[in-house]
């Protein structure tokens, strides 16, 4: 795909290469011919659809699974890493995608996990402490210390002490693998300046993300993969955000976003909150009305989340005036038509060893409504053939599902339920740009059906483009209303509290 | 029951339902395999001679009578009551041992000059019976009676106390001679050869025995069974089978019923221990076989299943009397009076003639009938009967 | 972490105590009294279940658990008194070759659970049952004997605290140490607390549980040992009369370490052990009935961890 | 369910292995004993499997079982007339006994390994110093029909299969299946996590009562009748390939590790497996089996669909 002709790097300057790597899962090929390689001091942002392939290819690479085919090139050496230590030790360190840190160990240790120093053969805690000091104070991280426990730092924070984590060790080779999926707008900032650090050290950063901005503004080139196969490698400076979407998912996506609601569609209030609060959540006064999509803005730990659950019962209001219902507890929430797509799909969401048909009725079951019919394949089959999963097969078991498609059942699961309101905490994080397109119009279309729906998101764009309304949190308050098409800065006013913000 | 070693009652994971023949793989003839390594010839004989001997004693109190007497001399144990006598229990965990020790207390309330009894329960475990043994000493007792729970492993335990306080061992012996007396029935092979010789005498030359053990390793078990064995031997009787039930009920019942379906008669039964023969004739009644000649042993569920169902059977018995030989024995002892050096109790059978003696319908149907409890202040509430 | 297990560590202790007290109240209500005497038939009677119960804790810090103690404790006691056979000059090799014993079985356990993932449950059970087949198999009763020298172990006292006791305390303190200041005992909390997390940082987990498991076996062969040294001969059914195998369980988890791993520590587990010990001290003064002693024991073991999950719930919500 | 797949092709090839030693298993009467004899055993896997598939453990239903036989046989003390109103006192003190365990795990958040691991010890205690030691009484003939009658128990082992069946497909099994699957989830769709779980915890005390039942009316009064049952069961549960922690699993198969495990005892006994190295074919065995289940090939996997 590269047209011009490339100024190939000095030979001693390519710290990576990867080559016709492939690799299946249970005999399903998930990477087959992958080539990818790396230069000192470049950042290189591997994209493409949820399940193409680039987590794995990452593993690969930090020595989780190993290749069928292909090799690994480290500094001009064949390697073959047979567990993650060895891949360690040749100088890969990697932020999971996922959330890799005990909860019950402090930062130090989290920090220096498998790789503890020792004095005379015994744990040298002090110098680990003073290591994962510096390590903080390099970041301009002050908010916590070394000898906190993970369990106690947020979202935010343990995703920093990911990447000290990979600071730590001694790498040429550092693999992101969505490490903004969990960051605020500001953090992200932070983010971009220690990579251009990494790289200023000549430290090759392999970044994964689904946010196409992040790669333009960091990537010197880019990589995209499709269904396990390699589609091209280009500079970024050479290919523009549709041309990369068009290699993603190939074909052109045309419109973004569905269109908002008309004014004539949206009807009385389905949910009234006047002065309701609870531990993290106060003075809340909404109104979620049928036909419309609220968007639910603000930062990290702003308390959105924790909204979305005490409307739905899991950590319910303790003061305030809520009509019609109030409910003290899920089962509540969910006999008032109350559905909550939660943020966290595979720890909240779904039951993945079961079938796909079992979590779509899950709900049904649960509540034990609806009789034979609802629950018929034929019923299933309507259910899944609405939001669109591919292919519909109901006794695939949903781990084996990508996440786009997880998602889907997770709201196949709600719309038994013919919900009233419908809140959708951060729908689209790591779905990929296609599943995202479907799961939007399927908000569209069941806001257009007379539900109303509560939409939280830290992707400002997707939350402008879809709402009607935008509501933005500061510390568990109201901070400001804004009304559809707003401006990311507006958003940002507000949910930062920068003066003179208005409201 | 009556030996029924601790791993019987305690719960390891033990996985086996059926049984695990000794032998089976050779249907023919499954013989009795070989003389175990806990056979001493010499013991043998002096125990089935003794069965012929007439014992010492009160006629009337087989828990004081004595077969052949060795007296010692106690005077140096003499001294003024009122006692503080203690006991250290291997275990309370199935119905022989549960009459037993009841026994053993009324008795204890029978005399007015036992001011105190200090009694621990080991529960099967060694560890534990030694640091009972141990806490005993040193709690101020005139005599210290044992129940050993194994015999190897509590002779240093047993050695210890001796030069502290009168000893007195009952049912399982220890591996020193240091405690005044050593209680017990004539013993196993007696009580094995006892059944195995009403076996021989009722069953036609030829017939098939299925022999029945609890466990192997238990020395008095062992014991009943090298009795058998050598009886078996030289009889013209032709062993299918010797299994182990682990005094299990159901397993014993699986394992006769495999072997009526495989050998079609069974001619006799023979069992170390009774606890499971009713099971083992439930075998024969449910596969609607005739029941063969048994042995079984003096609970009453086997005695009243014997008249009920007219049977050929022998009781041998392991007597529950003699958890009242040691209370008196210390008392003796205490009062300078000499006492046999090795007491050795009588052990009768119950045969056919004597069986309306022993069945007694208003006890319960694991009750012992040797308790020699009959004219006891308590008999039979204590001991849960009507 | 001291902080966390402070909190489970500190209510087990501070039964103990209030069980000391009350039993103590108790016993002189019955007309008795706690004597010197009884404070070591505590020690002692804690010795060989304390030993096991460091081992297991081991096990279970590292996510894992095993089932197979009770029979391995018994194979160690006769492995070590048939290599004696009544000869001090065999004790170092006795010892040297029950050891070994142990650490075979702790090593087959660490690999069929890790290399043929197997449920650690079904894992140990089956190592269990292979070990009886073999004591079925090879011994009929008590076997071998203990010479007396080695006895000493058993009943030795070095002033008024008996050699078993010290046994104990030095095997819970070198414990103790290896889970706060090395690197394997790091890493078994990492790998108790979630082996994928531990094993995408670099650790070889299969090792670290592998380790954990000859280690609890090593601690249960020298439980054998101390059982052989007091017995004075080798036993096929004292590791499992004794009921090591879920006693030493019971313990652990009365101490406050976590079932599922990752959380606690030895101090817990010799508290809960003591306290097990305790109360079977004063239930021998006052010649409680065995069965009630298995009712209050069930009830101790339950309500305790009640305990400890609200106090843990708390911190969570 | 095709999980479960290797589990039947084992059972069948013990199945013939034993037909082979012993032709006398293929008449009716034959595999009608064995089917008496696995019958419990299998009722309790069947209960055993509810609460493992709900992600936890019930180590008490030995004990449960014994306590069962014991007060049956105390309570009836040889009256027929007592027979019946005994018989429902049991399933009454099965479910109640399953009540607790489960109000205990849910409620007050003991892990259910030590919850029944203290009532295994509470109830083994607490019938002993009732009774005294040892049991007392005795069963009625009425009482032991359902446990001699081959015909009772295999009839009763049918109710038992269908209903864990109906109950698996019907929503409390899938809901079951659910929490123990991913608890947080299944709560987060309305799920009754700690109500299906007691339920669970109930219907293995229900089937630890209808075991004690057939295993009493067997071979009749015994203070071993429960012993390392519970372990039994577990190991079949395993066999069957259901996994620990829950989620996963079917209860036929489960049902058929039970089978599995009574044919192989059969077996060994067949070939005259030494008693003593019997355990340690059978320890070998069940490693074996869960290894092999856990490294199973991957065409016998359900193909994952790649989307
Ligand atoms: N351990 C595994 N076992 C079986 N299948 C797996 C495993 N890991 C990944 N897969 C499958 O491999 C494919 C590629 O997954 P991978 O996680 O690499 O995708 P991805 O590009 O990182 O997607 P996302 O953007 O959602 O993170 C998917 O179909 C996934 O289901
Ligand atoms: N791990 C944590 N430990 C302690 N407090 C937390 C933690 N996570 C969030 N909080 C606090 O809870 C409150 C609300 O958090 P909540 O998760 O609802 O916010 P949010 O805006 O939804 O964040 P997110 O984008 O992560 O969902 C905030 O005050 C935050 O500081
Ligand atoms: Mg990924
Ligand atoms: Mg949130």
């Amino acid at each position: 795909m590269e047209d011009t002709p490339q100024k190939s790097p000095a030979p001693e300057q390519v710290i990576l290469r990867m080559t016709s790597i492939g690799k299946s899962f249970l005999g399903v090929r998930v990477l087959r011919g992958i080539d990818l390689s790396a230069t000192a001091g470049e950042v290189h942002a591997v994209v493409g659809e949820n399940g193409a392939g680039k987590s794995t290819l990452m593993k690969i690479l930090a020595g989780v699974h190993q290749p069928d085919e292909g090799t690994v090139e480290i500094g001009g050496e064949t390697r073959s890493f047979a567990h993650p230590v060895e891949a360690q030790r040749a100088g890969v360190a990697i932020i999971y995608q996922e959330f890799n840190l005990l909860p019950e160990r402090t930062v130090a240790d989290n920090v220096f996990l498998g790789r503890e120093p020792t004095r005379r053969g015994l744990l040298d805690r002090a110098a680990m402490d003073a290591a994962t000091s510096r390590l903080l104070d390099e970041l301009d991280e002050h908010s916590f210390g070394p000898r906190d426990m993970v369990k106690d730092l947020s979202v935010a924070q343990q995703q920093v002490v990911e990447i000290v984590k990979a600071l730590s060790v001694d790498a040429r080779i550092v693999v992101m693998d969505e490490p903004t999926a969990a960051l605020a707008e500001h953090e992200v900032e932070l983010l971009y300046r220690l990579i251009r650090r990494l790289q200023g050290r000549g430290i090759a950063v392999l970044y994964i993300s689904h946010r196409l901005r992040e790669v333009f503004d960091l990537a010197d080139r880019v990589t995209v993969l499709k269904d396990g196969a390699h589609v091209a490698t280009v500079r970024t400076s050479d290919v523009t955000t549709a041309a990369l979407v068009k290699m993603m998912v190939g074909r052109e996506l045309d419109a973004y976003f569905p269109p908002r609601a008309d004014e004539a569609v949206i009807g009385e209030p389905l949910l009234t909150l006047r002065d309701a609060g609870n531990g993290k959540l106060d003075g809340i006064d909404l109104d979620l009305r049928a036909g419309e999509i609220v968007g639910i803005a603000g930062l990290q730990g702003s308390g959105r989340s924790s909204l979305a659950k005490a409307i739905f019962g899991a950590e319910p209001f303790t003061r305030g005036e809520i009509t019609p219902t109030r409910p003290a507890n899920v089962r509540e929430g969910v006999a008032a038509g109350i559905g909550l797509v939660t943020e966290d799909r595979k720890a909240e969401g779904l039951v993945l060893n079961q079938s796909v048909r079992d979590n779509a009725l899950l709900v049904t079951r649960a509540i034990g409504r609806g009789g034979r019919s609802h629950r018929s394949t034929a019923a299933v089959a309507a259910l899944l053939e609405k939001v669109r999963l591919r292919p519909p097969r109901q006794e695939t078991e949903v781990k084996y599902l990508s996440g786009g498609n997880q998602q889907k059942v997770v709201l196949a699961k709600w719309l038994t339920l013919a919900p009233k309101v419908l809140l959708f905490d951060e729908p689209t994080r790591g779905v990929d740009v296609g599943a995202k397109a479907a799961i939007h119009d399927l908000m569209r279309e069941l806001a257009d059906t007379g539900t109303a729906i509560l939409m939280i998101s830290s992707e400002l764009p997707e939350l402008i483009g879809m709402s009607d309304r935008i509501v933005v949190l500061r510390d568990g308050r109201v901070a400001g209303h804004l009304p559809a098409g707003a401006t990311e800065e507006a958003v940002m006013a507000l949910a930062a509290g920068a003066a003179g913000a208005a409201a | 029951a009556s030996d029924l070693p601790p791993t019987g009652a305690s719960a390891p994971p033990d996985s086996g339902t059926s049984a695990a023949p000794a032998e089976t793989s050779a249907p023919a003839s499954a013989g009795t395999g070989e003389q175990s390594e806990f056979f001493v010839q010499a013991d043998y004989d002096a125990q089935l001679a003794m069965r012929t001997q007439t014992a010492e004693g009160p006629a009337d109190k087989p828990w004081e009578q004595a077969i052949a007497p060795q007296m010692v001399d106690t005077a140096k144990y003499k001294k003024d009551g009122p006692y503080h006598l203690c006991f250290s229990n291997a275990a309370v965990n199935n119905p022989w041992r549960q009459v037993g020790w009841t026994t053993m207390q009324e008795e204890v309330a029978l005399h007015k000059e036992i001011k105190e009894f200090t009694a621990l329960d080991a529960e099967g475990k060694d560890d534990k019976q030694i640091s009972d043994i141990a806490e005993l000493q040193a709690k101020g007792c005139d005599a210290l009676i044992i129940s050993p729970n194994t015999t190897a492993t509590l002779t240093p335990a047993v050695s210890g106390a001796c030069p502290a306080v009168p000893v007195i061992v009952f049912d399982r012996g220890v591996e020193t001679d240091c405690p005044v007396t050593f209680i017990k029935p004539i013993g196993g092979y007696a009580f094995g050869a006892d059944g195995a010789e009403f076996l021989i005498e009722k069953v036609p030359a030829g017939g098939k025995v299925l022999a029945l053990r609890i466990l192997p390793g238990v020395d008095v078990l062992e014991n009943r069974w090298a009795a058998a064995k050598v009886a078996f031997d030289k009889s013209q009787l032709e062993v299918v089978g010797v299994e182990f039930t682990d005094g299990d009920a159901a397993k014993t019942k699986s394992i006769v019923s495999d072997y009526i379906a495989r050998h079609g008669k069974i001619d006799g039964v023979w069992m170390d221990a009774g606890a499971t023969a009713v099971a083992a004739i439930e075998a024969f009644e449910d596969a609607g076989a005739p029941v063969p000649a048994f042995v079984g042993e003096d609970q009453q569920d086997f005695l009243q299943k014997w008249k009920d169902g007219n049977l050929t059977a022998v009781a041998p018995t392991y007597p529950t009397y003699q958890w009242r030989t040691p209370i008196i024995a210390a008392l003796k002892i205490l009062k300078g009076e000499e006492v046999p050096k090795q007491w050795n109790l009588p052990q009768p059978k119950i045969t056919q003639e004597s069986l309306g003696t022993y069945l007694q319908p208003d006890m319960p149907l694991l009750h012992y009938a040797l308790c020699g409890c009959e004219s006891m202040p308590g008999f039979p509430g204590k001991w849960g009967g009507k | 972490m001291i902080a966390l297990v402070a909190n489970p560590t500190r209510a087990v202790y501070a039964a103990l105590i209030a069980t000391l007290a009350i039993g103590w109240a108790l016993v002189a209500f019955d007309g008795g009294a706690f004597t010197l005497n009884d404070i070591v038939g505590i020690q002692q009677r804690s010795a060989a279940l304390g030993i096991v119960a460091v081992g297991q804790t081991l096990a279970i810090l590292a996510g894992s658990l095993d089932l197979s103690v009770a029979y391995l404790i018994s194979l160690v006691s006769l492995v070590a008194a048939e290599t004696m056979a009544g000869q001090s000059s065999n004790i170092l090799t006795a010892v040297v070759v029950a050891l070994g014993v142990s650490a075979l079985v702790g090593l087959v356990n660490g690999v069929v659970i890790t290399k043929l993932k197997v449920h650690a449950f079904i894992a140990t059970l089956g190592v269990a049952l292979v070990i009886r087949g073999v004591l079925d198999h090879l011994y009929d009763g008590p076997a071998g004997r203990v010479p007396v020298d080695f006895q000493q172990l058993g009943y030795a006292r070095i002033g008024p605290i008996p050699v078993a006791a010290i046994l104990w305390a030095a095997v819970a303190v070198a414990v103790w140490f290896l889970l706060r200041r090395t690197r394997l005992g790091n890493r078994i909390y990492a790998v108790g607390g979630d082996v994928e997390v531990a094993r995408l940082s670099g650790v070889r987990t299969d090792r670290v549980v592998i380790a954990a498991h000859v280690l609890c076996s090593l601690c249960a062969g020298v439980a054998g040992l101390l059982l052989a040294s007091r017995l004075g001969a080798g036993a096929p059914t004292v590791g499992t009369d004794g009921g090591y195998d879920l006693e030493s369980i019971a313990a652990v988890v009365l101490g406050g370490t976590a079932l599922a791993g990752g959380r606690g520590g030895v101090a817990g587990t010799v508290g809960g052990v003591l306290l097990l010990a305790v109360l079977d001290s004063i239930f021998n003064q006052l010649e409680v009935n065995s069965f009630f002693k298995d009712v209050v024991r069930g009830v101790v073991i339950v309500v305790a961890v009640a305990v400890y999950a609200r106090r843990t719930g708390r911190r969570a919500s | 369910m095709k999980r479960a797949i290797p589990i039947f092709l084992v059972l069948a090839g013990l199945l013939v292995a034993i037909a082979v030693a012993n032709p006398y298993f293929l008449e009716p009467a034959g595999f009608l004993g064995f089917l008496k004899r696995v019958a419990p055993l299998a009722i309790l896997a069947a209960g055993q499997y509810f609460v493992i598939v709900s992600g936890e453990f019930d180590l008490s239903v030995g004990s449960l079982v014994t306590v069962e036989v014991v007060v049956a046989a105390r309570l009836i003390d040889g009256d027929e007339a007592m027979t019946w109103p005994v018989l429902a006192l049991l399933i009454v003190i099965g479910l109640l006994v399953g009540l607790v365990n489960g109000l205990v795990t849910t409620k007050l958040r003991v892990p259910s390994f030590i919850t029944t691991l203290g009532a295994m010890l509470i109830l083994s205690g607490a019938v002993f110093l009732w009774t005294g030691g040892a049991p007392r009484g005795a069963l009625s003939q009425g009482f032991r029909v359902f446990g001699r009658e081959g015909v009772w128990a295999v009839l009763i082992l049918l109710v038992a299969v269908t209903a864990a069946v109906l109950l698996m497909r019907a929503d409390f099994g899938r809901t079951l299946i659910a929490a123990g699957d991913n608890e947080r989830a299944a709560r987060l769709s309305g799920v009754r996590v700690d109500r299906v779980r007691v339920f669970a915890f109930m219907l293995s005390g229900l089937s630890a009562a209808v075991a004690g039942i057939l295993l009493g009316g067997f071979a009749g009064v015994s203070a071993q009748v429960g012993q390392s049952l519970e372990f039994q069961a577990i190991t079949a549960v395993v066999l069957g390939g259901v996994v620990l922690g829950g989620g996963r699993g079917h209860v036929v198969a489960a049902i058929a590790g039970a089978f599995t495990l009574e044919a192989l005892f059969t077996l060994l006994n067949l070939h005259g497996i030494s008693g003593a190295l019997e355990y340690a074919v059978q320890g070998v065995i069940i490693i074996a089996a869960v290894a092999a289940g856990g490294l199973r090939l991957p065409a016998l996997r359900l193909s994952p669909s790649k989307v």
